[in-house]
């Protein structure tokens, strides 16, 4: 047993601080980003890319520098600190994930993802799914030898700015099947967008697309193990993220507490407030402990790896509104603001429960997983 | 003991209904249907219409204007108000300054202010809390000096709805920084348009201006604006804030909320199938059933023990603290239901004429953002830590 | 509308509280009474008879003077406060709601009821039932036109003492089916039974018969709606009882906090107890509410009554747990120990959610009465 | 990071294992599975074993007979025993009054005592808690009056766990009545066999007697039962105080208790089906296993850090709160399984050799008695409010 971190994600982990440190801090700062064209900041997601960050997570195997559950972990914890939200989770992780997973890994478009200078994003969700990994109605086809796409994507993050676009799509079955399943790789300009922010400063866009032409990365089988694993990375660096805000979220908190005077007293002096925070924090380092498990055993058994990050993310969902609620709350009136940042804090860690699966679904996936 | 709503309680009812029916425009309602923001002019519409019925000052007694309707006919009114999807009452002339000035105004003050309410004439505000002083009033900072015939008045008043349509502001201000914290407090009616007076929006986390600063700088206010007496505001304050309690445990809203969250649950889908068919998600629904099922009897016990003239103790604090829990949870299925499709977020959604195609259900734009609006409801009014104090040494001794 | 009690209630809940108070109050003649041979005192049951209690509980057409549900709350709120282990519910209420419910009703064995010379039992329970109205596995069949039984029935209360016993049994079908169940009575003296007390100090019994003699009282359709009534008449009891429980739960504590010092301050000073208090005020008062609603409808048609008891039900079970643990915690010790009466209540108000269905069966029924 | 076991450290395990499977009578861990009352000589025939072994005493340091093991190492050891169904090692003696001994006690008594330690000869008892001062310890009232070459005790010392079994006690009592309450504290050893001590039963919610009241009148103490200096016991009382809280957590317990809850759910059913099918019960099931999952692993880092040598802040309390809260909830939902079948309460089914029917399954006996008892967890060894105090406090600064 060994819970230390090795040298290398010290350094990493030190960078990575950093460099959000100095760009990313002030909650005006990300306001201006995610006003901007594509809801953030190229510039700042080309130095990301010049610094390593993205490539720490992807694995040497595909020219990238880490890769591992603990790399993930490590790097969206920060992103959470700093409520980033440039695309590191559309383009850097989920897309990343996609390409290294199939048969003949896209290397080449891996490593311009690495680079910076190519956008892709992952479009599985569908208006009517609920965050199934097989539920999958946009169907695929063989026409003249060349797949086309016929249907519509729903949530896709950073759908309006990636280059190109991974589809799920259903080649055969019934909309349920597990079986049947096909991941594509296409062309953005090729789709119309109906592009919007989410509650949280995400930018997020629905797809539609008629006929248009799409390369096949992989099918059935291979396809949903594809998709899963890529959804439990999400849900891995969902957690770890939630983490972040729930640190910031806490220390935001007994700042406050420490220093807003009520009745005569600081607000940290009335017992049962206190009692309310030992409560938060004792939560936080259960999450922080549940997502340790899963990032050290991420590179494990598919099971081990879905059950752990399954864990993680039911108890981010729980926790995660435990805190950001009680955030508020202890705040008072002065969270309710736009211009004070925990609000953005609170909203994107009940948000997170939204994506990649929410409290019940990891419920029920680890209940499958732990039961049987 | 009979729950049962009388023939007469009933009659009532349709009377209410009725009244709603033929003159709520179907726009308006349609508005609040769809949590679209409301114009000064949509909430003077359906006041005025209160007005020239004389139902607008509902709670005042008789003599003033008022209805002389009971404790459960103003619970039905309440409760029809809501089911027809009008807009709210603003409260902060007719539910919360009339009582005072009824109670401890000069005849002048109500002679002038009371029918003005009645008429639906002025928009007040109020201002009570400051930025150091949210649920602890002992701290206020604004102060009123006596400069003979006026007081000038200095510094700024916090959370103030509505406050950028509103005409006059009444306010609690310090006339006596020399003595206790309670003693110095005075209760002043203010003219918004008084040289010196500033609005400032605040915005909230859902990215709406509801709420206000209001600055005082050298604000002239003639001395008969003193409800009451001198350093006694701190009293007057307090009779207010019984007022702002009442009705803040929201039964009507509360009940369809929970209706739409059915509704919701059935239509969004789980694995093919409804929601509400999820054996989890349906029980916490269940659940929630109960306990404002069992909140709505606790209501009418405690409006019905005031009906007979006994004053609610903590009743009144107990109710807001569960009212507001209710309420919250109720927005925290919707937003649970929706899944996904509570991530997007069109704030233009919520303009009046809107009419492109949602993202997803129509149902699903407002409801992650009233969801983080109602955060608030435990934390104004008296926050709930501060309920659970009240009652704890008034009513246990402790 | 209307939340008063009428004069002649007001009058039967001050007679029963003044009866109570006399002769019950002290926990040691608790004690007393349930180490007596039939697991409760004969004296006070007589007594209890010639004062009118138990004809409290049923209705003037059987010969009583009470038996609606305000009447039964009432009767049912005094014996919590007083953690009475008379047989109250089993002879006073299931039996005789039996009894008057059936199609000729036995009059005259309700009249011995009342007046304390005769006890009946309701034995529906088995080892395997789950508080279901229609799992029934114990046997019926007609031998010479004569009714047997065959079969055992669990955790029957005051099953050693009773005189007679009403049992359930299935005469046809499978052991889930709705229909095929009859309900008999049959005389105690021929069933063998292994009684013990329950862990909150009530006497039960497993009751084991071979074809013994019983007399039909009532089959199919008819003994489901009487095996349904029966239960949500002790459902409604038992939440009555339970309000009592928490009640005193309440004001033990709060003496206690009152007297009890610990650094320099009386316990009740400390602010995070002071909000765990009205926590609990404030859920013993929407259990209140919720059973006057269950009680001021228990009359009305039997999908209303059924729905609003399981509402209080419910409710009961979940909010007795907070107020049983919340009472032990908040004395500390001294609340571990046998002799101080709050463990005793704390104990009855935990294992009401074990009789007549627990929280979640109750809200498994009310939401089938309130979602269709 | 890395958190499976290494081949050495499973090597360890096996070894602990197979030796108590050599080593523990068979009946003696089937009477801690009933959970049947363990007698004197059944704790005292494993703690003997334990001392032969040499690990009786395997938190101590090796130079005094201890094991020498790591954090790792003695986190599997107590796994390892749990799992056996072992009797816990009764911690007065080899757990707490020894470390305090070892830091502050004179060569003398460690010369004496430590020796008797490791070899199960003495059973020691703890004298904290009075009547009046259970948490806070400041208040206590026993007094030990300087009387030359002895102290004279009197007083009342209560909560005393197997106090009926005990040799010897430790004691906090008052030998300086003039000083703030903290500072005239003194530690002091004493013979249960000393003229004027008397052993009162406690019977406890579930009708047993584990727990007992120590009565003190005019017992005569020497003074070289004083340990450390007179009046400085505080310190010696908050650093003991730390040993109790290790391990409060109980994961090992909750581990078997969940496993123990998983095979009920399986047996139970509820309307033909196995409990563990209902979608609620299992989804109250998988949340507590995750929260188990977690605290584990919150325990693991915290024994980990331990082992590199920082001490343990903050998180000893907040094992101690979610330890107990996850066991509690265990027993709760072991409860809730039973249903009815958890009413009936056979006293005598946990005497040795019962061998009747029992009523229902074997594994419902002892289930409701279990969740009443174990509601003691969250009081003693400093109940969660306190820890909550000293988290706030110490390390929020607040």
């Amino acid at each position: 047993m060994d819970f230390s971190l090795s040298e290398e994600r010290k350094m990493l982990q030190e960078t990575v601080a950093r460099f959000f440190e100095n760009n990313y801090k002030d909650i005006n700062k990300r306001s201006k980003y995610l006003e901007m064209n594509d809801g953030f900041s190229r510039d700042f997601w080309k130095e990301s890319a010049n610094l390593g960050i993205i490539s720490g997570l992807v694995s040497p195997n595909f020219g990238g520098l880490g890769g591992s559950g603990e790399d993930i972990s490590i790097i969206f914890e920060l992103i959470g600190k700093s409520l980033c939200i440039e695309p590191f989770l559309s383009s850097g992780l989920l897309s990343s994930t996609v390409l290294s997973s199939i048969e003949n890994p896209k290397t080449e478009l891996i490593n311009q993802i690495v680079d910076g200078e190519l956008l892709i994003s992952f479009a599985h969700m569908e208006m009517n799914n609920r965050y199934e990994d097989h539920f999958v109605e946009t169907k695929a086809f063989l026409e003249n030898d060349n797949w086309k796409l016929n249907g519509s994507k729903s949530f896709v993050i950073n759908g309006d700015s990636a280059d190109k676009v991974i589809i799920s799509a259903r080649i055969d079955g019934e909309i349920n099947d597990k079986n049947g399943i096909g991941l594509f790789l296409v062309d953005n300009n090729q789709i119309k967008n109906r592009s919007y922010n989410t509650i949280d400063g995400y930018r997020a866009a629905e797809l539609n697309f008629e006929n248009i032409e799409a390369e096949l990365l992989c099918k059935n089988d291979l396809a949903l193990e594809c998709i899963i694993k890529t959804n439990s990375a999400g849900a891995l660096a969902l957690s770890a993220e939630a983490i972040g805000i729930m640190q910031v979220c806490f220390e935001l908190t007994l700042d406050y507490l420490k220093t807003r005077k009520q009745f005569g007293k600081s607000i940290g002096a009335f017992q049962s407030i206190q009692h309310r925070m030992v409560d938060m924090m004792l939560e936080i380092e259960q999450v922080r402990s549940a997502v340790m498990l899963a990032s050290s055993t991420f590179e494990t058994n598919s099971s081990t790896r879905d059950k752990n990050v399954s864990a993680a993310k039911n108890l981010v969902g729980r926790v995660g509104k435990l805190i950001a609620e009680e955030s508020i709350q202890l705040h008072g009136g002065i969270a309710m603001t736009w211009e004070y940042s925990v609000a953005h804090y609170a909203k994107r860690l009940i948000m997170i429960d939204h994506l990649m699966g929410d409290a019940d679904y990891h419920r029920d996936r680890f209940k499958l997983l732990s039961l049987n | 003991m009979n729950f049962e709503y009388s023939e007469k309680e009933e009659k009532f009812r349709s009377e209410v209904r009725e009244w709603l029916k033929e003159t709520l425009p179907e726009y308006l309602s349609e508005k609040v249907k769809k949590y679209q923001r409301l114009t000064k002019e949509d909430y003077e519409l359906f006041m005025n219409n209160l007005s020239q019925k004389g139902w607008l000052a509902w709670h005042w007694p008789e003599e003033y204007g008022g209805t002389g309707w009971n404790a459960i006919e103003k619970h039905i009114f309440e409760e029809e108000i809501v089911k027809a999807s009008a807009p709210r009452i603003v409260p902060f002339g007719v539910n919360m300054l009339g009582p005072v000035l009824i109670e401890f105004g000069s005849e002048e003050q109500k002679n002038y202010y009371l029918p003005r309410i009645l008429n639906n004439e002025d928009w007040w505000a109020q201002g009570y809390s400051e930025p150091g002083a949210g649920s602890d009033l002992a701290s206020l900072k604004t102060t009123a000096v006596d400069k003979g015939d006026y007081y000038l008045v200095n510094g700024q008043k916090t959370w103030t709805t509505l406050g950028h349509h509103a005409d006059k502001i009444f306010c609690l201000v310090k006339t006596d920084l020399n003595v206790k914290p309670q003693l110095g407090i005075s209760f002043l009616l203010i003219d918004m348009d008084s040289p010196g007076v500033e609005v400032k929006p605040i915005i909230t986390l859902d990215g709406e201006h509801e709420v206000n600063e209001v600055w005082f700088t050298n604000v002239k206010v003639p001395k008969k604006n003193l409800v009451g007496k001198e350093n006694e505001g701190w009293t007057y304050a307090k009779y207010l804030l019984t007022f702002e309690r009442t009705g803040i445990a929201g039964v009507p809203n509360s009940k369809s909320a929970l209706n739409h969250l059915k509704m919701v649950s059935r239509k969004s889908m789980k694995n093919g199938k409804p929601l509400i068919e999820d054996p989890m998600f349906s029980s916490e629904v269940a659940e929630l059933e109960i306990d404002l099922l069992a909140m709505e009897i606790f209501n009418l016990r405690t409006v019905s023990a005031a009906a007979e003239g006994k004053a609610p103790g903590m009743e009144s604090s107990l109710l807001k603290i569960k009212g507001t829990l209710v309420r919250q949870k109720t927005t925290e299925l919707l937003r649970k239901a929706l899944g996904p499709q509570a991530l997007p977020y069109l704030p233009e959604q919520f303009d009046e004429g809107w009419n492109e195609m949602p993202i997803g259900p129509e149902y699903a734009g407002p409801i992650a953002k009233q969801y983080f609006n109602m955060r608030k409801i435990s934390i104004y009014g008296g926050s709930n830590e501060i309920q659970k104090n009240i009652v704890a040494k008034a009513s246990f001794g402790l």
